[in-house]
């Protein structure tokens, strides 16, 4: 049945459903029993699945990645929320050095289906350490995948798609697009595999790829170009490792030329890797070099100015106006 | 002072009762003035209303966010005042009443939470460092700023600030080891207010946290945290035992966290209102407020000028908050390295000109 | 077991002296048949006997590396033949001893450091994780593992070895709290071998490392690591009562580092060979067999069956090592992750046609 | 004057100096002391400056990040090591969230002249957690400098001007290339600036862009393909952030190919930068894309298998080859 959804209600009903579907399947971190999460993402599980299975743990980041690799080797499921992008560099050597490894390590005898729940990304003015995006830190790690949902009917599946995936999946979640609604049919299928990008809107002058936070942002910078005259087509990636470099450049090679915008600093982000990727697919293709759109090389400011940081609508379009002039 | 590893119990140290009786503690005797006794509850008094303006100013929108002291006010006070010129603090995100002590303007902490500012305030030039969000963080860097005293052979010493909560984080147990092995002139001052967000201590400990010390090695002992004589007192002994050399001290003042965690979240979904009211009883204010009394060491005079300037300092908040200036883009690329970038002066340089294509209003 | 934090002295157990003279103690009664003590003393020599060849097999350039666990006997075999079927130990990269009690295949060990593996055996399978080299790593696996079993209702225990020098790590400390929050059923066993490399203990603690379970709330005991039997009574009634649900708790077993850190240490660099030579007279194995002797539990043709299996398992591992085989390329493929990876299975395939394009033997 | 030492060698020669012209400089770490690193690269510090200037820490990465964070606040420049490149993850966190970010944050009030020692890379045959290339992870982190040297004079030079340097530097030693040798002028001032490249052999056809150990394997393939007749101009970085993006740009726009060669994973590696940011600004010189190669994306293998994670000479040269078919 189909119903009206938060992305934070959405992967609440995800988390549920992955509860009740499988008893290895547990939730752990910081305030998501009695307080449901500071974002309310994990509200009424522990009242309805108890304290061993919605655990409220000691403040300890480090600790809960490498309790919840103990208890994957037990043969549990375990969902471990980090509860903002800024603390998860405590725990950043049992993900690159335990987690990642394991399987590998283990010549395939050790799995490890682990998801890490990460709110991430700005444009909450939030004090310090609230507003990273480090995604380019997991999606360079050998051994790890990394989702991002944009909107509610992605947020339900890829959340219960990333609990089933035997390897370890940092599950990044839009922080400012938890408000988002949409309707959520909770009986449908998967509409894409976990590792699928999707074009969200189709357009034949360039192709603009993007993620996450930025995508509803890149959707209407599309209506705002398309008023102009120019027709962008828009690529949710949903994976940011894999990528779906294939979806990328069968759009590429059709519009010449492309796009990447992220809230991330731009120097080494997910952009970097999607313009060299793109650049040696679409060599003969491409009309214009893949521009790049995305936050500085400074630590994120203080919110007053994250409107700064964080690229807009019209630095997207810059950006498309910029390549379109090649 | 021994290790007190063998401590039957885990009495606290108390000098006066909620009621506002005097008791004397042997082992921590408090010498101190009329004139420091009223200072101390004028500082009581202004830290809760720099409290009470900035949770005010937070509702009407002024701040994105304020992490409520209330009912910590004895022990950051108590804590703050027993630091001397050169002694270097390290504080959470909650340590207003002891910022208010090292002499740091109010205005700059609602700066960090109106979101003008990470920092607010020259750390070296107050002897206190800015907060810290990510917790445990400033644990080893109050001891290696501890062994920098040292090697310096001043006589001062760092202390360190955090909470039950994060007495979890392996920082903050790594710096218990660092201070113990390398005897570093630090005090561990752990605000005991029984809740991290929505967990209450259980899920910390199951022991009292000042007996943490005892598996390092180094004195632990607990203070009430509403008794600002008692903060001040224990503060003081082990600051100056550091100072001397004698090494690291935990020190944990057990109190109460009166409000929400912050101003975003609710406390309703996760503790009982009548946990809340037996504290009140504790008012760390209160017991001052009827001690001077009792003791005849104000006259009504005093708590009406009290007032008048607890106004006035709250009017100054209101006013400077809204005045307080939006930082400019330019300081987002200047500050990020100390020496020039090219990749940042790129950047820079290519934003001032995307700006200026705007009609300046784009620049704000 | 009440929790020994009053303690007034750091004395440890012994069941058998250096000499080989049995002392009963109390707390820690061990009934043991004549079969298990001359079992236990043919896994201390073949463990030694393993490590030795380990360490011949390095020099020889048939090993990248060897981590000696030469005079750590006692302690890893009393404590790994502590431990029954499901339960699980966590090693660090030393722990051949416990290893062999686990029934691994020595040879596992040496593909590992032989490079032909970062694994080797299974876990599951032998009640052993595979080893951990980032010190401290697996201590937070060991407690979520124990949760694990709480879960499962499942009547075992985890145990967790580390070293002195990883008592220093965050992730350590923070296990401590895990468990004691969760009253998690795991043992940590910490062989205190008195040396990190090249710094001794002094530099990781002040107090006895036993007693860092005071600070977290549960038992810390010391046991003689040289004594085979205090190894193995202290661990299995702290196994038991953790499988019994009473807790974890944290034995100290107090041995000594006879060799290097590893195959390409210089010990001379950084200690006195005297200290080694005093601890040579509490040698782990030699008191057993005085024992066995004097208790007339062995003769000489116990001694020699036993010489003779040593010398075929020594034989064993030789051939065993240079015949190990080394890995596919396509290993390093295919076990990077458990499902189909876009990205791997498209190198994989690149790599494989780049091999191609030489002549079959760059092929390894 | 002028003494032949190995990489280590020259790296301890630097912080000698540094430690006598600078009284604030001191050292810490893990062995570092008594035994002089298991190196050798601090052999005899301590003995000459004392135990409270090279200091041997207790086991905890992350303290002795944070503590040298304390330090460098209470005006001491410490020089931190972390043991090898495997176990700085532990101290990730106080490196991503105070160290760099610290200056920013106080409007540059507070200075972080920090220098972070590690010895990173394969190739020494070494146990898992002894091979790895951290390098994109710092490098994508604002508010840090990344550099690596080549060869013991760049070592020599480079350590001094990253210990001298205010803001935190990583400093990255390719340990499988600590005992090459080469001539150091010790009184010699520094070559150039700590964060320009260096052309280090000049060609026409192909600009071959790498750094750290990387850097004698690629003029090792550029001699084989002279042989061949193909002239490959090798830059070797030396800076990774921020990096001298002119140097290589003014290589490439006259080569008109690219090919770039390190040890970590492509996926988001320094190469998938370099590479973006070339196509861009050479955009119209270049014949092909630019090539990447490098590491696999899959956790660093037992060392039986190194020699094909990392890529040699003739990898190097296949994609030469392949860049030159364009
Ligand atoms: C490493 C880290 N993890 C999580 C958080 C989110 N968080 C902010 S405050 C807090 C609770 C802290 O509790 P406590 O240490 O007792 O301090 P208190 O807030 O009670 O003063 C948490 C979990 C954080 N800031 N840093
Ligand atoms: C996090 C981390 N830091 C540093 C190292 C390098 N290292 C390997 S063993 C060792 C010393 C460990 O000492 P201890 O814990 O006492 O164990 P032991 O080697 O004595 O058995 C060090 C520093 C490491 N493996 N992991
Ligand atoms: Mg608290
Ligand atoms: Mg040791």
């Amino acid at each position: 049945m189909t119903e009206t959804m938060t992305m934070a209600g959405a992967i609440n009903a995800g988390l549920r459903l992955a509860l009740e579907n499988d008893p290895k399947t547990l939730l752990m971190g910081e305030d998501i029993g009695r307080l449901g999460g500071v974002f309310r993402v994990t509200d009424g599980l522990q009242k309805d699945f108890g304290e061993q299975r919605v655990i409220d743990t000691p403040l300890a980041e480090s600790s809960i990645l490498g309790a919840a690799i103990g208890m994957a080797m037990r043969g549990y499921r375990p969902v471990a929320e980090v509860q903002f992008d800024g603390f998860v560099y405590v725990a950043f050597d049992q993900i690159v050095s335990q987690l990642a490894k394991m399987h590998a390590r283990s010549s395939g005898l050790v799995k490890m289906p682990v998801t890490v729940r990460l709110p991430y990304g700005g444009g909450i003015g939030a004090v310090e350490h609230h507003s990273e995006s480090p995604e380019a830190y997991f999606a360079h790690t050998a051994g790890l995948r990394v989702v991002t949902p944009s909107n509610p009917v992605d947020a339900f599946h890829l959340v219960q798609q990333a609990i089933a995936c035997d390897d370890p999946v940092i599950f990044l979640e839009p922080k400012r697009r938890y408000w988002d609604k949409a309707d959520v049919d909770m009986s449908a299928e998967p509409p894409l595999p976990m590792s699928s990008a999707r074009v969200v809107r189709q357009g034949a002058d360039v192709t603009l790829v993007t993620y996450g936070p930025m995508v509803r942002t890149c959707v209407e910078a599309a209506s705002a170009a398309a008023l102009d005259g120019c027709e962008i087509e828009v690529v949710d990636l949903r994976s940011l490792a894999p990528l779906d470099i294939d979806t990328v450049a069968q759009s590429v090679s059709s519009t010449g030329r492309c796009v990447v915008a992220h809230e991330a600093s731009v120097f080494l982000g997910l952009a970097a890797e999607i313009a060299a990727n793109v650049a040696e697919v679409c060599f003969y293709d491409l009309e214009a070099p893949v521009l790049r759109v995305g936050g500085f090389h400074t630590p994120y400011p203080p919110s007053r100015l994250e409107q700064h940081f964080l690229p807009d609508l019209d630095r997207v379009l810059d950006a498309v106006d910029r390549a379109m002039a090649y | 002072m021994a290790i007190p590893s063998h401590a039957p119990d885990d009495r606290f140290v108390q000098l006066l009762t909620p009621e506002g009786e005097r008791i004397d503690n042997s082992d921590f005797p408090l010498e101190i003035t009329d004139d420091e006794l009223r200072s101390l509850y004028r500082d009581l008094v202004l830290v809760r209303r720099v409290d009470a303006e900035a949770t005010a100013l937070q509702r009407q929108g002024e701040l994105g966010l304020w992490a409520q002291l209330l009912g910590q006010e004895a022990a950051q006070v108590g804590a703050g005042r027993a630091l001397v010129a050169g002694d270097m603090a390290f504080p959470t995100y909650r340590e207003h009443g002891v910022a208010w002590c090292r002499g740091v303007d109010p205005l700059a902490l609602l700066g960090l939470f109106r979101g003008t500012t990470n920092g607010g305030w020259d750390p070296e030039a107050h002897g206190f460092a800015l907060y810290t969000i990510v917790i445990g963080d400033q644990c080893p860097q109050a001891v290696g700023y501890a062994m920098g005293i040292q090697n310096d052979e001043a006589d001062n010493a760092a202390m360190v600030f955090f909470g039950d909560g994060a007495s979890s984080q392996g920082d903050v147990n790594e710096s218990f080891i660092w201070a113990s092995v390398f005897n570093a002139p630090v005090v561990f001052f752990c605000q005991n207010n029984q809740w991290a967000i929505s967990e209450p201590l259980e899920r910390q400990t199951r022991i009292p946290l000042f007996q943490r010390a005892w598996g390092f090695g180094f004195p632990g002992i607990r203070v009430d945290g509403n008794d600002v004589l008692a903060c001040l007192a224990v503060s003081r002994h082990m600051l100056q035992r550091a100072r001397e050399g004698a090494g690291p001290a935990l020190i944990e003042a057990f109190t109460y966290r009166m409000g929400a965690h912050t101003t975003s979240d609710d406390p309703t979904r996760y503790r009982l209102d009548s946990d809340v009211e037996a504290w009140r009883l504790r008012d760390p204010l209160e017991r001052v407020r009827s001690f001077l009394h009792k003791q005849q060491l104000v006259d009504d005079a005093f708590f009406d000028e009290l007032d008048a300037e607890a106004e006035q300092l709250a009017e100054r908040l209101r006013e400077g908050t809204r005045a307080l200036p939006n930082p400019s883009v330019d300081d987002m690329f200047v500050h990020a390295y100390a020496e020039p970038h090219s990749l940042v002066e790129r950047q820079r340089r290519e934003y001032a000109d995307y700006l200026a294509g705007f009609s300046g209003g784009a620049e704000s």
